[in-house]
């Protein structure tokens, strides 16, 4: 390869224990400052694909490269999930200490950080979020939009080089989605994204792919078209998230 | 560390059963259904605890956190550990039936008197809360060593030995769980103080 | 069925017969046909205690010496309790996973309300079965993120601190959940009876089981009391 | 009134123990044959609503009314759950028993119908909602998608006069989302959903309201109107949820 890719899945299989194969010979060459958004129907393995490339499950067939070498453990992996930060579906399984504050210095603390650097940089990062104020909330009391966003905040103090978001708009209204279009489009950061809300996938990332019978597979072209619908205000502004 | 099945004498097997029968019939008498789903989710918490593995040293222990759940729940205690035993033996065969009775007491009942001697300090403050919750961690996990391992030993003569070895075996244990024990309370005082008061 | 075969072979005294439960116990399982490595692994699991009371008692306990190891001599009576205790907890097991493991908990529960347990700790025994599952996920999850965030289990204080607050978090959580759950249930009608619709049946292999493993059971009380006679 | 209403909030007042208050003089009175859509943003109380309106939760202040008389008790409330179904936000919340069948059986059997009628009606509901053959699939191993779908069932077998459906799409495919959407039509049953999905409210309501600083308000006139947006396989026929 000409650019040097930041991972790799080469011909990857992957089936959980007793059923059908999920995934079914997956190539992907990811490399820095790609922007990807992914789509696929339910139980497609979208996100038995990021658990993959993170290391939390182990493909049958195949395997996972990070700076063109291959990861064959659990310590390689832990070097990978570093640089590749992986906030997940559910925004209440990412949120585990009391406070926010404790939740987003946590992962700088597995880096090495000092205790008053992990929470420099958490304090930063909550405040380039939007999010100042919240260190000493308690993380299972705070609303929907604000675990969602906390739980971006808990990777984001990592500073990955790459990110990989599985449905970060799930179950958000309208305001906070549109808070975190804003806060992707300033990132510079590489990223995959998963998401059923097209619309939001074609204003935070560049490139289409989805999963089809167990292959990852470029989407086709992109087309602007139009379409007449109704909604409450609908003669105010507003924006759509599909 | 429970005792596996064939191991102790009827003598034995009988009186734990006895034991047992009784607590439970307490903590059952104590719960309405409404609290019944909680002990059940409490009790189903606590036997995924029981197969978290920590390291200590070069080896690794799995947690036991009957303090915590005695802490919590009081004599409900009985039948959710009764219950978690129940499907330790289905699941995965750990212990069995005719012991039942033998590990149930010996886990819940250090649980219990944690429950009345220690509880109090613990939903207090500062200092004093925390030593409570570690003792009430640390003694409860040496509270059931030592009364498994006098079952052995009151079963023959013989393993009286391997009754010794077998609580030493417990102190770093106990260690772990006073500490961890410690952090959970704290934890639980600070987000969720209505779970004390369950019971 | 399997609790009183568990029962007899626990009083049992007499090698021979431990043997022989054994040996019935293991054909009690080849008939039910369980998955064989989850059994294997089973088996191990339950020797491991055995193996430390190998290990132990043979040379910590006091009797005639058989041969000695360096400082410490082997003694028989050590080596014959714990070879009879490991013959009985075999027995045991074998019988346990032969006749019981093989049901599944839903079936298990029902069959301890036909025996006339507590309603109450019926309930708490079906529904602990039925959340161990899904706490059991949400450990995973949370561990899961933990992991994602660069955490390492080591010998030290971060380590058990996280432990604690990881282990808090998936009460609080379940605590939530059976909140919630309960309200599921009230919706839909629920005012503390269980009703099911599924049907406790008996198939015709179950009664060959019972009266064989009756068979098997009053073969072995015999053995016992003939051995008792013959040492007297 | 003239329409006897079926049940009516009368000024309710509601907070959680320590914090403030989410309900501050609620007033509704719905009749049978109403289509109600529900929005606004995140944690302004919809889901709240939901719970005062079924007995979940106690009102500070205010009161129920069901068929024109105050319900005060548990033993009211049975009642009003009879006619009244509310499907949970988070459909796991929803599924406990270990089988689909049992789950869907479940209400029934609180109903009184004997164990052979629950059955049958089980498997016809799961039947209208195309999940035959689930019966025996155990709750916990379905995909998101089949358990919203199978969480609608547990309330549909218990054929109330009014659903009240919580986010019924959240995380869905578009041809899922699709599938409950012509469910929801080809059912005449009174209903209210809470959603942020206006497309989805435009399809399967017919009136408005919001929840603005703890009041519940009914929503301004109903606009269509045109939006140019793009993604992928924007060419190939298709809808979208917003
Ligand atoms: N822990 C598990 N055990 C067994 N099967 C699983 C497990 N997790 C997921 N599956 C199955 O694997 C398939 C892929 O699941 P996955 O979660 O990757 O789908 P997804 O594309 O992320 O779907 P969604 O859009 O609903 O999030 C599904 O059929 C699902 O039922
Ligand atoms: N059990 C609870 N204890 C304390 N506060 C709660 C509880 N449940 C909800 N709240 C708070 O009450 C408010 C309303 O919550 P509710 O769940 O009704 O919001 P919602 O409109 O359904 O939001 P969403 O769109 O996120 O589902 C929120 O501020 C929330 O934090
Ligand atoms: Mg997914
Ligand atoms: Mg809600």
């Amino acid at each position: 390869m000409s650019e040097p890719s930041l991972f790799t899945l080469e011909d990857v299989y992957f089936a959980y224990p007793p059923g059908q194969e999920v995934l079914r010979g997956v190539n992907l060459s990811f490399s820095s400052g790609q922007q990807i958004g992914l789509y696929g129907s339910n139980g497609s393995g979208k996100t038995t694909l990021f658990h993959v490339i993170t290391g939390l499950v182990t493909p049958v067939q195949g395997r996972v490269l990070f700076h063109g070498r291959p990861v064959h453990d659990e310590k390689g992996f832990r070097a990978l999930r570093r640089e590749i930060g992986l906030v997940l579906q559910n925004a209440e399984d990412q949120l585990f200490n009391p406070t926010v504050l404790d939740d987003v210095a946590f992962g700088p603390l597995n880096l090495g950080l000092s205790a008053d650097d992990a929470r420099d940089r958490a304090v930063e990062t909550l405040h380039a979020l939007g999010l100042t104020g919240f260190e000493d909330r308690l993380t299972h009391r705070l609303s929907g939009g604000e675990k969602k966003l906390v739980s971006l905040a808990t990777i984001l103090s990592m500073q990955p080089k790459v990110l990989l978001l599985d449905e970060p708009t799930n179950g958000l209204d309208p305001q906070t989605r549109a808070r975190i279009i804003e806060i992707l489009c300033q990132l510079p950061t590489s990223r995959i994204i998963i998401s059923h809300d097209w619309d939001f996938l074609a204003q935070t990332t560049t490139e289409y792919m989805t999963i089809k019978e167990g292959r990852l597979v470029s989407d086709a072209p992109f087309l602007p078209h139009r379409h007449v619908h109704a909604h409450p205000l609908g003669d105010e502004p507003h924006h759509h998230h599909d | 560390m429970h005792i596996s099945e064939g191991v102790l004498s009827p003598a034995i097997l009988g009186l734990g059963a006895a034991l047992t029968a009784v607590g439970t019939a307490i903590g059952l008498r104590r719960l309405d259904y409404d609290r019944l789903m909680t002990v059940a989710i409490l009790a189903a918490a606590f036997f995924v605890g029981s197969l978290i593995h920590v390291p200590i040293g070069p080896s690794n222990a799995h947690l036991i956190l009957n303090g915590l759940l005695g802490a919590i729940l009081g004599w409900a205690a009985f039948p959710a550990i009764l219950v978690g035993l129940m499907l330790q033996a289905v699941l995965f065969q750990y212990g069995g039936i005719t012991v039942l009775g033998v590990n149930t007491f010996n886990m819940a009942f250090p649980a219990v008197l944690g429950f009345y001697l220690l509880r109090p300090a613990m939903v207090g403050s500062g200092r004093a809360r925390s030593v409570a919750a570690f003792c009430c961690g640390a003694l409860s996990v040496a509270g059931a060593g030592l009364l498994t391992a006098l079952s052995l030993a009151f079963t023959a003569e013989g393993f009286l030995r391997a009754a010794q070895l077998l609580f030493l075996a417990h102190v770093p244990v106990m260690v772990v769980e006073g500490v961890v024990t410690v952090l959970a309370v704290s934890f639980l005082i600070r987000v969720r103080p209505e779970v004390f008061s369950i019971s | 069925m399997a609790a009183a075969f568990s029962v007899t072979v626990a009083m049992v005294r007499h090698p021979g017969t431990a043997a022989a439960g054994l040996l019935m116990a293991m054909i009690a399982l080849c008939a039910s046909l369980p998955p064989k490595r989850a059994l294997l692994r089973r088996v191990v699991l339950v020797n491991v205690f055995i193996l430390f009371l190998w290990l132990t008692v043979p040379l910590t306990m006091p009797g005639e010496t058989l041969w000695t190891l360096g400082a410490v001599g082997v003694s028989r009576e050590g080596l014959e309790l714990v070879g009879m205790v490991t013959l009985k907890s075999n027995a045991i097991l074998l019988a346990f996973l032969a006749l019981v493991a093989s049901m599944d908990s839903p079936t298990i529960g029902h069959a301890m309300a036909r025996l006339g347990v507590p309603s109450k700790l019926v309930f708490l025994f079906l529904f602990t079965y039925r959340y161990v599952h899904v706490i059991a996920d949400e450990w995973q999850r949370l561990r899961t993120a933990a992991r994602l965030r660069g955490f390492v289990p080591r010998t030290d204080m971060r380590t058990y601190a996280t432990v604690g607050h990881l282990f808090a978090m998936v009460l609080v959580r379940s605590l939530d959940r059976s909140a919630r759950v309960y309200r599921a249930m009230i919706l839909r009608g629920f005012d503390g009876r269980f009703a099911s619709v599924c049907r406790f049946t008996i198939r015709p292999r179950d009664g060959l089981f019972v009266l064989c493993g009756l068979a098997a059971h009053i073969l072995m009380i015999f053995m016992e009391c003939f051995a008792g006679v013959l040492r007297v």
